[in-house]
Order: C-alpha cells, then structure tokens, then sequence
C-alpha cells in the first residue's frame, strides 16, 4: 500500500484575494505536512483558465491526487475527464461544482453557502423577533457564486418573515474599503442610518468596514444597527469583544484536512469517501466568548 | 541591412525559455505540454491575433475580455435558456460583437476620441451587460460542445491538438495572412505610421477604423465561443483581465505600442511564452500566491528586456543605407 | 496662482455639475451637511473622500501621462505602501512609517523610471511588470492577511478631521497645491509637456529628456504611495490583496477626463483632480441611487461616454457631417 | 487621352474659396484658375495660404465657401481619397509619407496590384523599381522608407502623384529638399506630363526655378489673390513686389566682399573628429564670426558632421575643444551648456513641439539651458517672444498660437529664434532657408550677416549653393561621408564647389548645372 510519506498533491487554489483564503491556503499547508504529504499550490491569480492550465499540468507530471478550489462551478469536465483518463483523483475543497460532473471527482469537501446564508437569517429573525426590521445588505463581488448563494440563503430566511426588510442591497466587492464606502452610502440615504436596523455583509471583512462606516456616522454598531456577517475571521471577533458585531457564521478554513484524510484512505484501503463532506457553518455571537475565538484563530494565517 | 526582425527573435527567446525549462522540468519538453500549450492559450491567441491589428494601427482595445465574457454568457443562454441551435447563437453572437467593435470604432474616429478611454468604456458595457444577462455561470450541454471539446487529434508522446487548438492556429494563420498580404493589412500598417498621413495619401481611414475595431471584437465574440468551449459553459465573469495579458502578448511579440510595426506570428509567439511562464510556474509548484505573482513579474521582466536588448543588437547599424541618388 | 486655474475646464466643470444634479435626484439629501464629531458629515463629503486615492493617484498619472507614458502599477504601489505602512504602524513613530511608505514609491517610481527612461521600454508594459509583481510584493509583506493596527497618528491620517475637512481631503489639497507649485513653478511643467509633445525635438533642445521622464514616474510612485497610506489608514488595516485593486484605470480615466491627451503634451493638475471627482460623484451617485449592483458598470460607462463626447474635440462630430451632407445635397 | 492643351477649356476652376481657421482668415475670396498642359506657379510669402488653399481644394480641410470645377464639373471631395477620385494627385507640403511602410507600399498604398485579393508583392516591387528609375533612383524598395533620406523621401512622393496619373498635379514645395540634379530630373518629367496636357500646380519659394518651369503665375497675399500673369510677361522685380505688397533690393544673391575679421579667435575647434560608419574623422575650425558653409551632395555627411559638432552624436575619436579648453560633447545639453544650437534640417520630427505655443518653442531651449530652478518668468518668456516674432516677422505675430498651426516657414523661423534666444556662441544651421520665402529669405541671409558681426560662429548647411557662396567666409565640400576640400577666401564659388564634390566621379552634377 502506498505510504501517505510518498503521496504528492496537487492542489488548485483560487488566488489570494481575501484573509480567509490567506487561511485556507496556509492551513492547507499544515495539514498536509502534518501527514507528511508533498502538497504543489498552484494559485490561479482568480482566473478559471489558469485552474484549468494548472490541473493539466497537475497531470502532465502525474501526481498522486489533485484538489481543486474551483472559482466557478462550471466549466471542468473536460479537464477532470482527462484527469479521470490519467487516473488521478480529483477532490473539490471549499466550493462545488455543476452536478454534471459528479462522477468526474472522488469527493467534495465544502460548505453550503445557501445553508450559510439562511443561519445567518434564521439569526437575524430570532434575534429582532416580531419588530419590523429593515436590513441593508452588502454583497459579494457580482457574479460570485458565493455572493449569489449567500443572498439567496438570506433571503429565503427572511422571506418566511415579513416584518424583514432587505432595504438596501449593493456590492462591497467582499473589500472592507469598499464594504465601509458602500455602508457610508447606505447611512446617508436611509437618513443617518436611522431608518436601518441590521446590517448583513456577505464576508466580515465588508462587515469590519461597514463597522468603521458606522461609527463614523455617530452610529453604535452591534446596537443602534445589528449585524451579521459569514466567514468568522478573527477581526470579527475582535469587533464582537468590543461589542460592536452581533454574529458571525464560520467557514472553516480546513478544508484540507478532511479531503487528505480521504485520499490516504481512498490510496491506502480504496475506501471510496461520501460525495459530499460538509463542513460545519457554524453560528457565533458573543455568547461564545469572542476573546478566546480570536486567539485561537490569530494565528491560522487569516 | 535591418538585422533580424522581432518576431524572429521573440522565437529566439521563446526557444531558449523553453530550454531552461526542460533542463529544470525535463516533463515539459513533452508533446502533452506543448498540446496543453496551445489549448489553454487558444482563446488568449485568438483575441491576441485581433489585438495585433488594433495596435499595429496605433490603437488599443481594452475591451476584449468583456467581450469574451459576454459572448460566453449570450451563447449559453442562447443555447440553454432561449433554445437556439448552437450554430444560430454562435452567428447571433459574433453578429452582435461585430457591430459592437464597429461601434466603438465609429465613436473612436467621428468623435476623435482616444481608443483607451473609448474602449475602457466599452470594456464596463459589456461586462455590464453581461451581469444583467446572468450572474450565476450556466453550463452547456449541448451535444456539439461534448463533440468539439473531445476532438483531438493525437500527437505523438501522447499529446493531443484539439479542435481549439486547432481554432486558434487556423485563426493565426489567417490573421497572419490578412496582415501581410492584403490591401487591408498595409493599410493597417499605414494609419499605425501615421493617422493623418494615411488619410492624406487616400486611406480611408474612417472606414479603416472601424473595419480594425471590427476585427478585433469579431475575434474576441470568437475566443469567447472557444471559451465556451473549453469550459463547457457561460460565465460573466469569465477572461477578466484578458485584456491585459493580451496586450502584453503582442508587445512580447515585437509589436509597438506607438503602432506602425509588428506581426501576427510575434503575438502567437508572445502568447506561447505569456504560456510557458505559466507552465513553468505550474511545474514549480512550491510558489505562494504572492511568489507567483512576483516570479511572474521579473519573468515577464526577463523575457521583455531580453528580446529589447535583442532587437537592439539587431538594430545596431552596420552603416546606414543611404541610397544615393545618382 | 493663477498658473494652477483652469486654462479650459469648461466641460469638465459642466459635466460635475450635470453629474451633481443627478444626484441630488436620486438622492434629495445629497447636500446635506452636518457637524459630526468635529468633522463635517454628508454626501459631498463621501465623494471629496473617498475620491482621495484616485485624485492623488491622477495627480501622478497625469505628469506621467503628459510625458506621453502611463503607470500601470499605481495600484499595486498603493499596496506595497498599505503593507509597509501597517506592519510597522504599530512599532514605530508617524514619521518612520511614512518615510518608509513613501520611500518604497519612490523607489517603485524609480523602477519604473529606469525601465522607460533608460531602458526604453514601452510604459504600458514596463509598468505591467510592476503592477504584476508589486501586488505580490505587497502579500508577500503582510502574507496575504489583512494587517491591521491602531497607531492613532496613522489611524488620524485616514479618519481625523481638519477644521471639520477630512484629514485625507486635505492632504489631496496639499498634494495638489505641491504639485502645482513644484511643476509651475519651476520649468517643470513646460519641460515636461514639451518632452511629451515631441521627445526627440526636446532632446536636441537641449531639455534632459531622461531625468523628465524618470522624475515623473518617481512622482507618480510617491503619489501612489500616499494614496496608498490614507486607503490602508482609512480602514485601519492594510488589505494588500485588494488596495488599489484596477484603480490604475480609474486614474487614467480621472486624467482624461481632465482632458490631458494619452498622447502626451499639455496637462491640467486640477482638471484631473477634478476628473477624479467627477468619477467619484458618479461612483457615490450609484451607491446611493439603490439600483441593483449589475446596473453599476452599465451606469458607469454610459456616464464616461457621455462625459467624454461632452469634451470631444468635435462634437462638431455630427453637427459637421450633417454641414457636409447639406452642402453636397446643395 | 487628347492631343496638346485645349487653351480654351480651364481644367481646375476655383472660384471664391474662403477658409478660417478660428480667429485667422487664411483665405478670402480666392480665384485661380489651371488649365491644361499647363505648369503653373502658385506664389506668396510665408502663411500667404498656398498651402491652405490646396488643402481645401483637395477636401483635406472643409471650406467655408466657394466652388471648385474641374473640366468644367463641380466637385467637393470630402477626403484626399476623394480628390484623387475626381482627378487631383498631390504632394503635400509636409509630404512625410509613412516611414515603417516599404518603398513599394508608399508608392502603391492603397493601389496595389492584386490578384485574388492577394497583394502581388513582387510585381508592386518590379513597378516601383520602374517608376523611381524615372527618378533617376535605383533603391531597394523593400526597405521601410524611413531608412532613407530626406531628399529620397521625397522623390517617393512626387513619383507617387505621378504615378497617379491624375488630370491635375499639384506639387506643394517639392523641391525644397532636392538637389540641382533632381530638380533637374523632376522638371524634365514635369514637362512630359504637361505635354499630355496635364495641369500642374507647382508651389515653392525658388525664383529660379519658377521662372525656369512656368508658365504662369498666381500670387497671393495674406489670403487674398493678389494677380494672375504670364511667366513670360513677368518681371522678377514685380513678382516679388507682388508677393511681399514692397519692393525688396535683390542684392541677395551676391557674394558679400570678404568681411575684414576683427579677431581671429577660434570658437570651436574639432581635430580627427569623426563616428565609424558615419562620418570620416575630419579637422575642422570655428572662428569667431565666421560663417563656414557644408556643401554636398545628398547623403554625403553634411547632416551627419552637423550633428556630431553640436552633440546630438557621439563622436568615437578626436578632440573637441571650446574656446581653447578640451570638452566633452555626448548630448545635445553638452552642446548647449557650451553655448551652441543647432536647427535641425527635420523641422517637424526633430524641430518643432507643435502643440506648444510659438511663446514656449522660443524660450524652450534658453529654458533648458538655465535649469529647472531658474524658471524663465511668463513675462520674461512673453518679451522674448515678442522681440522675436518681430525681428523674424513670424507671422500671424501671435505668440500664443500653437506652433503647429504655422505655415511651414514660420515654422522654421521659430525654430531659429528658439536658438537666437539662447545667444550662442556656435549656431549650426542645417538647411535653414529651406521652405522659406523670398523676402525672408533675404532677412534669413541678413541676419546670418548680423549674427556674424556680433560675433557669432556659424555652421551652415545648404542645398543652395548660390547661397551657400553669398554668406560662407569658407566652405567645406563633403564627398561619401568624409571632408575633402575646404574653400576659404576668393577660392569660395559655385564652379570650385562644384568641381571638389565631383572631383573624381562623373560630374553629372557639374554637367547639369552648365
Ligand atoms: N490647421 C490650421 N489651423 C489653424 N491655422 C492654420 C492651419 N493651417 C494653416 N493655418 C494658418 O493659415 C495661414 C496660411 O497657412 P499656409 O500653410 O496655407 O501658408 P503657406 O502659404 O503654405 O506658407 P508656407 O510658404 O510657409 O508653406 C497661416 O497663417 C497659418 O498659420
Ligand atoms: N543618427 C541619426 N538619427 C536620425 N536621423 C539621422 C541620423 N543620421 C542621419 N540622419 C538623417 O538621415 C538622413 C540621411 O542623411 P544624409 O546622409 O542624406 O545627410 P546629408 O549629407 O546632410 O544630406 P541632406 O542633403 O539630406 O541633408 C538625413 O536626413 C539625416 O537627417
Ligand atoms: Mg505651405
Ligand atoms: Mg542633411
């Protein structure tokens, strides 16, 4: 049986545009040193053919397995066939991609973003209760199937109740630059933010922006206006301390750890994994000690 | 005496980048790389074939990309959603990128407005465009793509040249051909030299410009169709950024920024090492995101700044012909 | 100083005010002002500070581009100074981060000198170098992470107010006023634009075309250092990721708009601050305008086209291909 | 094609062309008249509006009114396409065509021959080796233009309207960068076409020569026609009243008796100067007040040792001393730190920056010669300006006025007060009276005089030798790139001229001035 010492991966990895991904990226690194796995990044700078230019290359130098962080969910049957061809495993960290190419990889280990959306506005209800509540909402960058999952969780949680609002609903490009212009925006035009009762933001770091935004406006954030955001990078928590965030869903950043345990099983025993492992999206708010969230998180490359 | 001309020594280059990377990854001097080479760069070469004659007539086009992205979700909603045969949304599409590039030369040569700016504006519109068509990617099943996307012929060493690839070469040629041969092509090479000159020596260059612009989104309506290909699907999102890979393309290749010089076959061999820098950044496989970007800079560094101090040997004049007339 | 006026801002300021004006109608509180925590709060005040970075960025851009260049990698400079300045925010004092912020633009601007000056590189692709490895360099400072700090010297440079005028509004101001002294002031400015005008006749003039060029970039790269500081400052964490992130193009459209020619020769200062205003109105008029975010580029575009064909040398365009048609018809 | 002029029938008839450019009326009412199988002068100062009016008649500008007939049809082509549609061939004044294209492709732009829509590459190249043969040129033809000379560019040009066959020709100023040899042969070729009766239109500032090949002359003034007359019936002294609206000594052409040297100061002095592949090294010296001419034919170096003396090359061995004191000359800023110019004979690529005022081209090299922190102030800059708008009679006087929108010889008159301003000590002149009008002409040669009374060395390169003998104390005679003879005192003539630069060779230069 194949020793996991000997195992080369080839991983996929999107880019760089955002702590978290920073995170998953040097996560992934740990986890696969931990097992003692040789672990090629090649990073797509955001841009699909780069991914596609990389797993061909990932298969012209026949590694052992193949994960891939795909920036879209279309689009890769026909590299994934040809990987198929090579006989290398293919498994999908973080998103997944179109059903039509289900038997073209041994497993996906991801998060449901739709599922994140909605506990983020399962929260958002329990939490304002019968008041009428109107939201303003800070999207992802435009076409991002993040962006668009998350919103559509949220609304359809929100949808079951109609004292929820969504008001006010632009793209922060998933930047706290932009995530604190767009906020700044928002607070004028719905009259000094007065109008506003819960913000929610696609990613923290647009929340960590839109948190400045407010306190510049004269605004108590986590107060005057609640918020909710998706991801649970340390600085939220670090807001949440402060008092100025409510909560926060986690997406974990260990993605690899799973899908590496999956291939040296899959290698070792030809344990063949579910198709979908999912991870957790977890709810915090600061019932669950932020400070001690913050430092265990500080340190995880974010 | 005019010493070697660019493209020959972007291929000098080229030849030798590709040396040193099969001396440290000796996998890359493989028919498979070489294949993979032509497939993942097809549609940069395709826009980049069209680009060339943008610049060689003294403009630019940064709208490339967007047109791409929009092809790529016009197509398959065409396809998928509105039940257009393939072959009907493809002569829709290409129909539609025409007359945009022709638009924009239009604007560009009535208004005597700078091609940047012109088509930096068109670059927003038609990725705007494209997000109103759809946000989400949509994949495309249609019967043709599974056709196109497995035709390869077999190289061999188990390399494959597929029907894109295949797409990108004819295009080049053609390009090539349409550039060097033609009425057409001098008279690109003519409003690059000078806009005004041309038109006083009888170039219609009105006609000329929008003719240019034309081409250039023609191809770029064609690269997004290949894009299609090569991903099965549309996305609005997709070739960000295009632009700039594309320019660099045809500057790697020899062509002037300034207009008046430079060749189709120069941008194939700039793509080719725009693909190479890449690959070998693949092989590598220890770089983080931020050491690619860097070892992608001074490469890109390397391979300018080899091929200017080429030509500059080149140049170095032995004695200036100067023709006497007696 | 009547040097830094306007020698023809006509359109310009016309199209502020028309772009103003659509505004205030998607947006009725849009002049509102009011006193917030000792700084002035409104609108107008969005637009003068979030168009900081692209008004200091176009302030180098615009020598450049005068020089007939272009600076691609202003965003990515604007990252490089972000990192630098947050990660040793908190360490050292006010004056040794900017000096080591703006220190690495100048140096990027040096670069970038060297390589179209002395190389002779194309600019657009020299400077590409950079934009591609200068964001890299920038992660490779803060390692992909968001760095944030608290130093409240840099913190203030970002949020402080001068009597009520945001700090970074005021630094623009200076910037500008700088500028304008340093390069109408001195012989700059003619020597630049007669560089960009016909390089080869500057030359045999006598003019050091090289130290011209090279003294822009190095500008522009100082420029785009500062606007990277007050972005990093702004959100109190340098996000070297994003910062800056395609702003080169909002630049070069701010300079162009102020009607300063790609070609290069003759410059305005204030009509591309003032360019970078108006793409800002617009920017703010479209957050506060409530029109979902896929309309944004559309929006976007259609306002540059329409801002542009307002200045076109020949909006006599269509007024003169109507003349000729009459008079070959007669 | 019908046989000898038809007198009666007016091939080109304009009638009443007016055209403004903003503010400036460069044409008012303007009549002229071609007929066919004639050759016919158009005339008038600089900016009178020669070239404007050709430009309008040709569609390259739109006109504000009036008519344009040609073979009694009217015509109002929107482009030089157009025009050459309807008959019209030109050679414009700033004829530059395009230097990145080949020989072949400049000649048949737009024309080529074809076959299946293919360019027949080979045969454009065999047609165009034909042509210029005409010319007297045997070139290759596949190399881009810009490899060649000033002169040869030229060439290209008007055997390109030839070759056009039009009904009419017009030629603005294409003889002001050629040699007597290919005056010779253009006029030849001129004739033959007005033999097959077709009108040419002929614009340049040599007396000479309009009174050699015309047969009539229109003269304008200001915008205005000022007459039409026979050539034959037309004295010179009245044509240049006619021109100028004075009268205007014609002593010009007279070689000054030697001027008594008060010094005999050395200015510059240059010992085995001299660039492999350029320019054979060569000893050469400035003295104060001196006017030394460099005559030669094309492409024998002039250009070249003119460069190499003010520093825009690098010379690859020998000495240059200033006053005496060894210098370096790697720049053109060395060479203007040591207080010489230069007037490049490329006005427009190397002279000019035409979207700067004709205020700022005057104080850009005094500019650049003072440094960055010692800013000429705008009212400093305003009265230089203004002192030599007037001096040189630039004309419109506005200083204001983007020099790109000068006529051609304002435009070299600016470019001479750009160096005037400088007060320098060694002014290197290459072909400064090249496009420039009679009556500046003579204030050009004056002037030269002057400067040299003050003091002032001069470097002048001229295709004209007769001029070159009326103001040059000496004069160096270049041959294949290399000095060979220098001319001082009573020896200084066209004849010895003539004789050192065809020495050895077949003097077809010498048979086609006598
Ligand atoms: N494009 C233009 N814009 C504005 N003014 C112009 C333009 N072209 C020419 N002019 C002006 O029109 C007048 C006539 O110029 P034109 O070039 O016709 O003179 P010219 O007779 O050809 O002189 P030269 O002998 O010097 O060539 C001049 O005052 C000139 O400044
Ligand atoms: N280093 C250079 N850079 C640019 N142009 C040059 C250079 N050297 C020469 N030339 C140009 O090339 C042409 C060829 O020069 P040529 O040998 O004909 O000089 P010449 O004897 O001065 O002849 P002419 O009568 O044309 O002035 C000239 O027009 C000159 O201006
Ligand atoms: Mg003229
Ligand atoms: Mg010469």
């Amino acid at each position: 049986p194949a020793n996991a010492a000997e195992l080369t991966i080839g991983f996929s990895q999107i880019g760089s545009e955002s702590g978290w991904r920073a995170a998953e990226t040097s996560v992934s690194k740990q986890e696969a040193s931990k097992r003692k796995v040789n672990l090629k990044i090649a990073d797509a700078q955001q841009k699909q053919e780069n991914q596609i230019k990389a797993i061909r290359s990932f298969i012209a130098q026949n590694v052992d397995a193949i994960f891939l962080a795909p920036v879209v969910s279309t689009g890769w049957d026909s590299v994934l066939k040809e990987a198929k061809e090579a006989k290398i495993p293919v498994v999908l960290l973080d998103r997944d991609i179109d059903p039509s190419g289900k038997e073209l990889y041994l497993t996906a280990v991801t998060s449901d973003s739709v599922h994140e959306g909605e506990v983020a506005g399962d929260w958002l209800a329990k939490t304002v209760g019968s008041k009428p509540c109107n939201i303003a909402e800070l999207q992802g960058t435009v076409g991002a199937s993040v962006a668009t999952n998350r919103k559509k969780g949220f609304d359809t949680a929100i949808a079951k109740h109609a004292n929820l609002k969504v008001v006010r609903s632009q793209t922060g490009d998933f930047t706290r630059a932009k995530g604190k212009e767009v906020m700044e925006s928002f607070i004028k035009a719905e009259g000094g933010g007065k109008n506003l009762c819960a913000v929610y933001a696609h990613n923290d770091d647009m929340m960590v922006g839109a948190i400045q935004a407010m306190k510049e406006a004269g605004l108590k954030p986590g107060k005057d206006i609640l918020t909710v955001s998706i991801d649970a990078v340390p600085d939220i928590f670090k807001a949440m301390v402060a008092g100025e965030a409510n909560a926060t869903v986690e997406l974990t950043p260990n993605m690899a750890g799973p899908a590496l345990d999956a291939v040296a099983a899959f290698k070792d025993k030809g344990t063949v994994p579910p198709k979908w492992i999912q991870t957790e999206s977890k709810l915090y708010t600061a019932a669950d000690d932020p400070q001690k969230i913050y430092d265990s998180k500080k340190g995880l490359g974010y | 005496m005019r010493g070697l001309p660019p493209a020959l020594i972007t291929a000098i280059v080229l030849v030798a980048g590709f040396a040193a990377c099969a001396v440290q990854f000796p996998n890359i001097a493989s028919t498979r790389v070489v294949g993979n080479l032509l497939t993942d760069n097809a549609f940069l070469g395709i826009v980049a074939a069209g680009m060339t004659f943008v610049i060689i007539s003294g403009g630019i086009d940064l709208s490339v990309g967007s047109v791409i992205g929009f092809t790529t979700v016009f197509v398959a909603l065409a396809i998928e959603r509105w039940g257009m045969p393939p072959l009907v949304a493809f002569v829709a599409v290409l129909a539609l990128s025409a007359a945009f590039g022709a638009a924009m030369g239009a604007v560009i040569h009535v208004f005597d407005l700078p091609p940047f700016i012109v088509t930096l504006a068109g670059m927003f519109l038609a990725r705007g465009a494209s997000f109103l068509l759809s946000t989400e990617s949509i994949p495309i099943t249609a019967p043709i793509y599974s056709t196109v996307s497995d035709f390869a012929l077999r190289l061999p060493g188990g390399g494959r040249l597929t029907a894109i690839a295949i797409i990108m070469l004819v295009i080049v040629i053609g390009g090539a051909l349409l550039l060097h041969l033609t009425r057409f092509g001098a008279n690109v090479y003519a409003l690059g030299g000078s806009r005004a000159t041309a038109s006083l020596m009888g170039v219609a260059v009105g006609t000329m410009t929008v003719k240019i612009y034309m081409l250039s989104s023609l191809l770029a309506g064609i690269a997004g169709i290949v894009f299609s290909f090569y991903t099965s699907a549309g996305y609005s999102l997709s070739a960000v950024g295009v632009e700039l890979d594309t320019i660099a393309a045809v500057v790697i290749g020899g062509t002037l920024l300034t207009g008046g010089q430079g060749s189709v076959v120069g941008t194939f061999l700039g793509v080719l090492i725009q693909g190479l820098i890449q690959t070998y950044i693949n092989f590598d496989g220890t770089l983080s995101s931020w050491w690619t970007k860097i070892v992608t800079g001074v490469l890109l560094f390397v391979f300018i700044a080899l091929q200017q101090g080429l030509v500059a040997l080149a140049r170095r004049p032995v004695a200036k012909s100067a023709g006497a007339a007696t | 100083m009547t040097a830094l006026l306007p020698r023809r801002g006509l359109a310009q300021i016309l199209a502020l005010i028309v772009i103003l004006a659509v505004d205030r109608v998607v947006s009725p509180q849009f002049f509102d002002l009011r006193l917030q925590d000792g700084r002035l709060f409104g609108s107008l005040i969005d637009v003068l500070n979030r168009g900081t970075p692209v008004a200091l960025l176009s302030l180098g851009m615009v020598l450049v581009i005068a020089t007939r260049g272009i600076d691609l990698s202003v965003g990515a400079v604007m990252a490089i100074a972000g990192a630098i300045a947050a990660s040793l925010a908190d360490t050292h004092s006010l004056a040794v981060v900017l000096a080591a912020a703006l220190g690495a633009g100048l140096i990027c601007g040096l670069w970038n000198g060297f390589l179209v000056a002395v190389l002779g590189m194309q600019p657009i692709v020299a400077t590409l170098i950079l934009m591609v490895a200068g964001r890299g360099i920038a992660q490779l400072i803060t390692e992909g992470r968001i760095v944030t700090f608290s130093s409240p010297g840099l913190v203030w440079l970002g949020n402080g107010a001068i009597l009520g005028v945001p700090v970074p509004v005021a630094i623009a101001l200076g910037m500008l006023i700088l500028t304008g002294a340093v390069v109408r002031g001195s012989a700059l400015g003619l020597l630049i634009e007669a560089t960009g005008g016909n390089a080869r006749a500057s030359e045999l003039a006598g003019v050091g075309t090289r130290a011209m060029i090279l003294s822009v970039y190095v500008w522009c790269g100082v420029c785009a250092a500062l606007a990277g500081v007050i972005a990093a400052a702004d959100i109190m964490g340098a996000d070297a990721n994003n910062a800056g992130l395609w702003l080169e193009l909002d630049a070069i459209l701010a300079v162009v708009i102020g009607g300063t020619s790609l070609f290069g020769g003759r410059f305005s200062l204030v009509l591309a601050v003032l360019g970078a205003l108006i793409i800002q109105t617009m920017n703010t008029g479209i957050l506060l305008s409530g029109y979902p975010p896929e309309f944004n580029l559309l929006v976007k575009a259609v306002v540059v086209l329409t801002v542009l064909l307002l200045q076109s040398p020949k909006l006599t365009g269509f007024a003169g291909i109507a003349a000729r048609l009459r008079r070959t018809k007669a | 094609m019908q046989n000898g002029p038809d007198p009666a029938l007016p091939l080109l008839e304009v009638r009443g062309i007016s055209k403004s450019f903003g503010a400036v009326r460069a044409l008012r009412e303007v009549d002229f008249t071609l007929r066919a199988g004639e050759i016919h002068a158009l005339l008038g100062e600089n900016g009178a509006g020669k070239s404007t009016l050709i430009k309008v008649v040709t569609g390259v500008f739109p006109r504000d009114a009036g008519i344009v007939r040609i073979g009694g049809e009217e015509i109002a082509p929107r482009s030089a396409k157009a025009a050459v549609a309807a008959g019209i061939a030109t050679v414009y004044q700033e004829v530059n065509l395009l230097p990145n294209l080949s020989v072949a492709q400049n000649l048949f732009l737009d024309r080529q021959p074809m076959r299946f829509g293919v360019v027949r590459e080979g045969e454009m190249r065999h047609r165009a080796k034909a042509l210029l043969a005409d010319f007297g040129l045997d070139i290759d033809v596949a190399a881009p233009l810009g490899n060649y000379s000033v002169a040869i560019q030229h060439v290209t040009a008007i055997a390109r309207a030839v070759d056009l066959s039009a009904r009419v020709l017009i030629l603005d100023e294409p003889t002001a960068s050629l040699d007597r040899h290919e005056v010779e042969i253009l006029f030849g070729i001129m004739r033959q076409l007005a033999k097959r009766s077709i009108g040419i239109v002929f614009v340049s500032h040599f007396l000479d020569q309009v009174y050699e090949i015309s047969d009539r002359i229109t003269v304008l003034r200001n915008g205005r026609l000022v007459g039409e007359r026979e050539t034959a019936s037309l004295p010179r002294l009245e044509l240049i009243r006619m021109m100028l609206g004075r009268e205007l000594a014609e002593t010009t052409n007279e070689r000054a008796a030697a001027r008594e040297h008060k010094t005999r100061e050395i200015c510059a002095s240059f010992e085995n100067y001299g660039k492999a592949g350029y320019v054979a090294p060569f000893n050469l010296e400035l003295r104060r007040g001196e006017v030394v001419g460099l005559a030669g034919l094309l492409g024998s170096g002039r250009t070249e040792t003119a460069r190499l003396v003010f520093g825009a090359e690098r010379a690859d061995g020998g000495k240059a001393r200033v006053e005496g004191a060894p210098v370096r000359l790697q720049s053109p800023r060395d060479g203007v730190r040591h207080g010489f110019g230069y007037c490049p004979e490329e006005r427009k690529t190397e002279g000019i920056v035409a979207e700067l005022t004709v205020r700022e081209n005057i104080a850009l090299a005094l500019q650049a010669k003072r440094g960055l922190h010692r800013p000429l102030s705008r009212r400093e800059q305003d009265e230089i300006a203004r002192r030599y708008v007037k001096m040189l009679d630039i004309r419109p006087p506005d200083a204001e006025r983007p020099v790109g929108l000068l006529s051609g010889g304002n435009q070299q008159k600016v470019l001479l007060a750009r160096w005037l301003a400088t007060s320098p000590r060694l002014l290197v002149l290459d072909e400064p009276t090249r496009g420039i009008d009679v009556g500046a002409h003579a204030e050009i040669i004056r002037l030269i005089r002057e400067l040299c009374d003050d003091g002032l060395s001069l470097l002048v390169i001229s295709s004209e030798l007769d001029e070159i003998v009326t103001y040059s104390d000496r004069v160096v005679v270049l041959r294949d790139r290399a000095h060979v003879e220098e001319l001082a005192g009573e020896a200084v003539d066209v004849g010895n001229i003539l004789a050192a630069i065809a020495a050895d060779s077949v003097a077809v230069a010498l048979e086609a001035h006598t």
